[in-house]
């Protein structure tokens, strides 16, 4: 198969799939004509140790310059959607759980938000508070763990991802003590929660969110100033406002290259008009602020589970009127979305007033911000290849569903 | 003549014969680069220390890789020889020819029957360094012109003029 | 036979295979390689002749010509191969082919 | 008193030089016929028994040391402290199976990791490991050792490409690349050092080394050219081994393990070791030009073997080169070609004028300090301007970032 027909067919193939159209901005880097027999295919996963997961990347290398790359995924594809349309609405939220298994809490809230509009359930005060605790500390662990991979994939053997899962522990510990799993928390219930916090996990809380700005510091002293980390990502994998508008990224992806885009300030879903906090906005969208935006995101993380935890009311968690078993929503369709860690999570919901939805449609941020990734690593090497990747934020559960 | 000089001329001719018969390129750097280890190694051998050793610094080291990378960057050229080809065959012939008469010429001159010194002569590192600098220096400075003029002359033989599409590529960096 | 003349019959042998490769192999690369052993089988020479050579017992003086000169042949023998794969780089590039039979144009 | 100090230098040197001793005693309790055997059994065979031994400690060292840097305790199951995870790695790595691609060429692929191991060792034979302690006593023991480590580039090509494998492929161009280019700046560094001490032999540089002004040592890190030369030839012993940060031509979040990726079980350990006796070959080099070899840093510790000083120091690196490696990200590869050849090439000859120049400056009383402050001089200048002058054209900096306005 000659290069080009492959390019093109890879990028039809991904609008198709997309629904998105996007032109502007658009590059292609055709190998020299005369060095068209040097030209390398390898192909860098599903089995490679950097594309966290079962990613792989179809890469023409012209010495070690990206020429061409063709993202395919789908190994990990396990019909989310339909059996989430064959099951009842309770019975979708532990499979949320798996879509971004690294953020199970903020997945649970984008369902059970998709189905409180459909249905019109009011959620109790506590509860908002507890799922706003619960999402940042969620995008906090995320960030951390984001960052260490990041640096192992530029090389640093190890060090920085432990230190990010060392304080990424703290927190999955405190999820298990509430909701009796670490990853997989199957949390969130339609108008509330599942089971109330206990004071001593809310003191617990505080006590860890108070030695979090100290662990921020630590970090950001450890990996800010250093010249290889910032030559190695200063200037990579840049990725243009608008193309970043047109292809739909979301997330600290888009903040990074400078759209002013947080879903907590555009929709103020949920209680995140009461708290202060600041969005950070990248200016040049290459992976230094990408990584930046994920440092600075953690310490507003803080301040909203600062101002959350101080201002947390007693009251119950859920209201015993709401029917949690057995909706049957009236025929309709409704779109909850909310900021995830990794961009704006959607869920689409149409009812035809049965137990079970009639359409059930993810909106996956991980997915939408990969569809970029051959523009942002065409003239790249292949180590600029992986740290691009690996600043984009994937995880595989999520890309394929 | 010692074993260990039978040895190593053994090891050495197979591995040239070995480097100019193979048919995959590869194949035949690799017996070069044998072949000059060898050849190294007779040096050794004669007691010519540092001669050997930078026969192999500079051949294993830099000019086997040279021809390594040479190979790798002309990959698709690789041709196979065709051992019944006329060039082949007229090659060896000649070669032989012209062995018969150098080794005619060796085995029947005098030089067979002279008397050969069982010492090797003083050849210190130093008073090599001591000769090149003093009774040598004029051949050493135009030795080192020459390399420069090689190495600058190699950079711009090989300078792969950049197509448009590379400076793109370049400057996305 | 005496262990000069060894050498120089070994010398006689490394120079031939040299010649024989240079002459008959049709990849460009290969005929340098050729070239290179033929150097090293001069370099062979000199190296025997310093060892055991007359006039290494007869003057000290001159008793390191045959070590410089073979440094200076290394020398450039790495000179020339530089230059000479780099000609051949740049050769591949606009003819595609290595073989010297098909390389038949001055223009360039 | 002195009686006593004089009993005490006396056995301090008996334990010194026991085993050179043993080797001398042992060659000549020998028959004749058999001597030639028993002299290369006691060169080889310590050779082999005690690097490889070094390298099965350094494995635990090192993951233990990465296990401290990393909140984390690393190896601590077989035997106390972890102590036997060697053991237990090498009966699994004997034991796996051997994986050949079907597609590789198989003799080259078998020979690859033989030829990388043998010359590893080969260079531990111009190594003093202690006073009278070499194994090759040869006038041009550096030549000896640069030439057999140039063959190590061969070997990695021939792994890489014999392998079929694009990684590996792409693994070995890094790793020949990178080789060659940091082998520039390793030999001028150390050129240095050669015409100062006049000689290319090991032992000699060792023995210019090992004397004393008052209880200081004369080593060759304690001049200004021989400070920048020592930090040169590290950085470039550290990229020639493909240490961290310059561990591209096995970066495992790139191209997996670049040219041993299809090595499997025995021949991977090959590789493994092979990697290690050139660390540790090369940082006893480094010690051996610039660190005094075997000589003690005060006088008075010379009552210490020689032979335990320069495996101390050989620690002490080996302890750098771990600590370093949890510490840095990985360079790019454009990135370490211009640091070589833009960087190091021109601090190496520099290093190279400012040693000429200090061998010519008389050394007289008054002199000593101006020499070396002109010699310092001559060495920092050059850096300052050379590292303005790199620092231009790139666009690194910390960035400070802007929030979104409330609204």
């Amino acid at each position: 198969m000659s290069g080009k027909s492959m390019m093109e067919e890879s990028a039809i193939g991904l609008d198709e799939q997309m629904g998105a159209t996007y032109g502007a901005g658009r590059h292609t880097l055709k190998p020299d004509a005369e060095h068209e027999s040097q030209i390398l295919e390898v192909a860098i996963g599903p089995q490679h140790p950097s594309t966290h997961g079962v990613f792989r990347m179809d890469v023409q290398l012209d010495g070690e310059r990206v020429v061409r790359l063709k993202p395919v995924f789908g190994y990990l594809h396990r019909n989310h959607e339909k059996i989430a349309e064959n099951a009842a609405y309770l019975a979708a939220i532990p499979y949320t759980d798996r879509l971004d298994y690294l953020c199970s809490m903020t997945n649970n809230w984008g369902y059970v938000l998709a189905v409180e509009k459909l249905v019109g359930i009011a959620v109790p005060e506590r509860t908002e508070y507890i799922r706003v605790i619960m999402a940042e500390l969620t995008r906090f662990q995320n960030h951390s763990a984001l960052v260490g991979f990041l640096l192992q994939d530029m090389g640093a053997s190890g060090t920085p991802l432990m230190y990010a899962f060392r304080e990424r522990e703290k927190i999955l510990d405190l999820f298990e003590a509430v909701s009796g799993a670490r990853m997989m928390c199957n949390y969130l219930r339609f108008g509330g929660v599942r089971v109330d916090c206990t004071p001593e996990w809310l003191e617990e809380t505080r006590q860890l969110v108070g030695r979090l700005p100290r662990f921020v510091d630590e970090f950001e002293r450890l990996l800010r100033g250093n010249e290889i980390l910032m030559a190695r990502t200063q200037g990579v994998g840049v990725l243009p406002r608008e193309l970043a508008v047109s292809a739909g990224v979301t997330g600290p992806m888009l903040r990074a290259s400078g759209v002013n885009y947080d879903i907590r300030k555009v929709d103020r879903y949920g209680i995140y008009d009461r708290f202060k906090f600041r969005v950070p906005l990248g200016e040049h969208g290459d992976v230094y602020d990408r990584y930046m935006m994920r440092v600075l995101e953690m310490r507003e993380s803080i301040a909203i589970l600062e101002q959350a935890l101080k201002e947390i009311p007693d009251g119950p968690v859920q209201d015993p009127k709401t029917k949690v078993r057995g909706l049957r929503p009236k025929v309709g369709e409704a779109y909850g979305r909310i900021e995830s860690p990794k961009g704006e999570l959607g869920f689409y919901l149409i009812s035809d007033g049965t137990m079970n939805p009639y359409r059930y449609r993810v909106r996956p941020p991980c997915l939408i911000n990969l569809t970029i990734l051959e523009d942002m690593c065409l003239g790249l090497s292949v180590a600029d290849v992986v740290v691009t990747l690996g600043s984009v934020d994937i995880v595989m559960g999520e890309v394929d569903r | 003549m010692t074993v260990s000089f039978v040895l190593l001329a053994l090891l050495t001719l197979s591995a040239a014969v070995a480097a100019m018969s193979m048919p995959r390129l590869i194949h035949c750097a690799l017996a070069l680069a044998v072949a000059f280890t060898g050849l190294g190694g007779i040096f050794l051998n004669l007691g010519a220390e540092f001669v050997g050793l930078a026969q192999l610094l500079v051949y294993v080291g830099a000019v086997a890789i040279l021809i390594v990378f040479a190979i790798l960057l002309t990959r698709g050229s690789e041709v196979s020889m065709r051992p019944g080809a006329r060039s082949a065959i007229s090659g060896t012939v000649i070669a032989l020819a012209v062995f018969a008469v150098l080794a005619h010429a060796v085995l029947t001159s005098g030089v067979s029957r002279m008397a050969t010194t069982a010492v090797t002569p003083s050849n210190r590192v130093q008073e090599i360094g001591v000769t090149l600098l003093q009774q040598y220096v004029l051949p050493l400075e135009v030795i080192a012109l020459l390399l420069t003029a090689a190495l600058i002359g190699a950079v711009i033989l090989a300078w792969r003029e950049k197509s448009p599409a590379a400076q793109e590529g370049a400057e996305t960096r | 036979m005496n262990p000069l003349s060894a050498c120089l019959i070994v010398a006689a042998f490394l120079f031939c295979v040299g010649l024989a490769g240079a002459l008959s192999r049709s990849s460009a690369i290969l005929v340098l390689a050729g070239i290179e052993l033929m150097l090293g089988a001069a370099n062979l020479n000199f190296i025997a002749f310093w060892r055991y050579g007359a006039l290494a017992a007869v003057s000290p003086f001159h008793s390191l010509t045959g070590i410089v000169f073979v440094l200076f042949s290394i020398g450039v023998a790495a000179a020339e191969a530089a230059v000479g794969l780099a000609l051949i780089l740049a050769i591949y590039r606009y003819t595609k082919s290595c073989n010297v039979t098909q390389i038949t144009e001055l223009k360039g | 008193m002195n009686g006593y100090f004089a009993m005490a230098t006396g056995l301090a040197e008996r334990v010194d030089q026991i085993f050179v001793t043993f080797d001398h005693w042992a060659v000549t309790n020998t028959p004749e016929p058999l001597r030639w055997l028993v002299s290369i059994l006691l060169i080889v065979v310590p050779i082999l028994a005690v690097f490889p031994g070094l390298f099965a400690l350094t494995t635990v060292l090192e993951r233990k040391g990465l296990g401290r840097i990393q909140n984390r305790y690393g190896p601590n199951r077989v035997g106390p402290y972890g102590l036997l995870q060697p053991i237990a790695d090498a009966v699994k790595s004997l034991t796996k199976e051997d994986v050949v691609p079907r597609t590789a060429d198989g003799v080259v692929h078998y020979l690859a990791p033989l030829v990388i191991v043998s010359t590893a060792f080969l260079a531990y034979a111009v190594l003093p490991v202690g006073r009278n302690m070499i194994a090759v006593h040869l006038d041009a023991g550096l030549l000896f050792f640069f030439a057999i480590g140039s063959a190590t580039e061969l070997a990695v090509f021939m792994a890489g490409w014999s392998s079929r494998n694009k990684y590996s492929l792409l693994g070995a161009m890094r790793a020949i690349a990178q080789m060659i280019s940091y082998e520039v700046p390793l030999i001028l560094s150390s050129i240095a050092v050669i015409m100062i001490a006049g000689t290319l032999s090991p032992e000699k540089i060792v023995l210019e080394q090992a004397q004393y002004t008052g209880i200081f040592p004369h080593w060759y890190v304690f001049t200004p050219w021989g400070f920048a030369g020592f930090l040169l030839f590290m950085t470039a012993a550290a990229a020639e081994t493909n240490r961290s940060p310059f561990d591209l031509p096995e970066g495992e979040s790139e191209i997996i393990a670049g040219y041993f990726v299809e090595y499997s079980g025995f021949k991977f350990a090959l590789f493994f070791l092979a990697e290690y006796l050139e660390i540790f070959a090369v940082s006893g080099l480094g010690i051996t030009l610039f660190l005094g070899g075997w000589s003690a840093p005060l006088s008075f510790l010379a009552v210490i073997p020689s032979w335990i000083w320069f495996f101390a120091k050989l620690l002490v690196m080996i302890g750098v080169f771990i600590w370093v490696r949890g510490t840095m990200p990985r360079l790019r590869m454009d990135q370490l070609m211009n640091f070589a050849w833009k960087f190091m090439l021109p601090m190496a000859l520099i290093d190279m004028v400012c040693a000429g120049v200090w061998r010519f400056l008389p050394g007289g009383a008054l002199w000593v300090v101006l020499r070396w402050l002109i010699c310092a001089a001559i060495i920092v200048v050059p850096y300052v301007a050379l590292a303005r002058g790199l620092e231009q054209g790139r666009k690194i900096e910390q960035r400070v970032y802007r929030y979104a306005e409330e609204g």
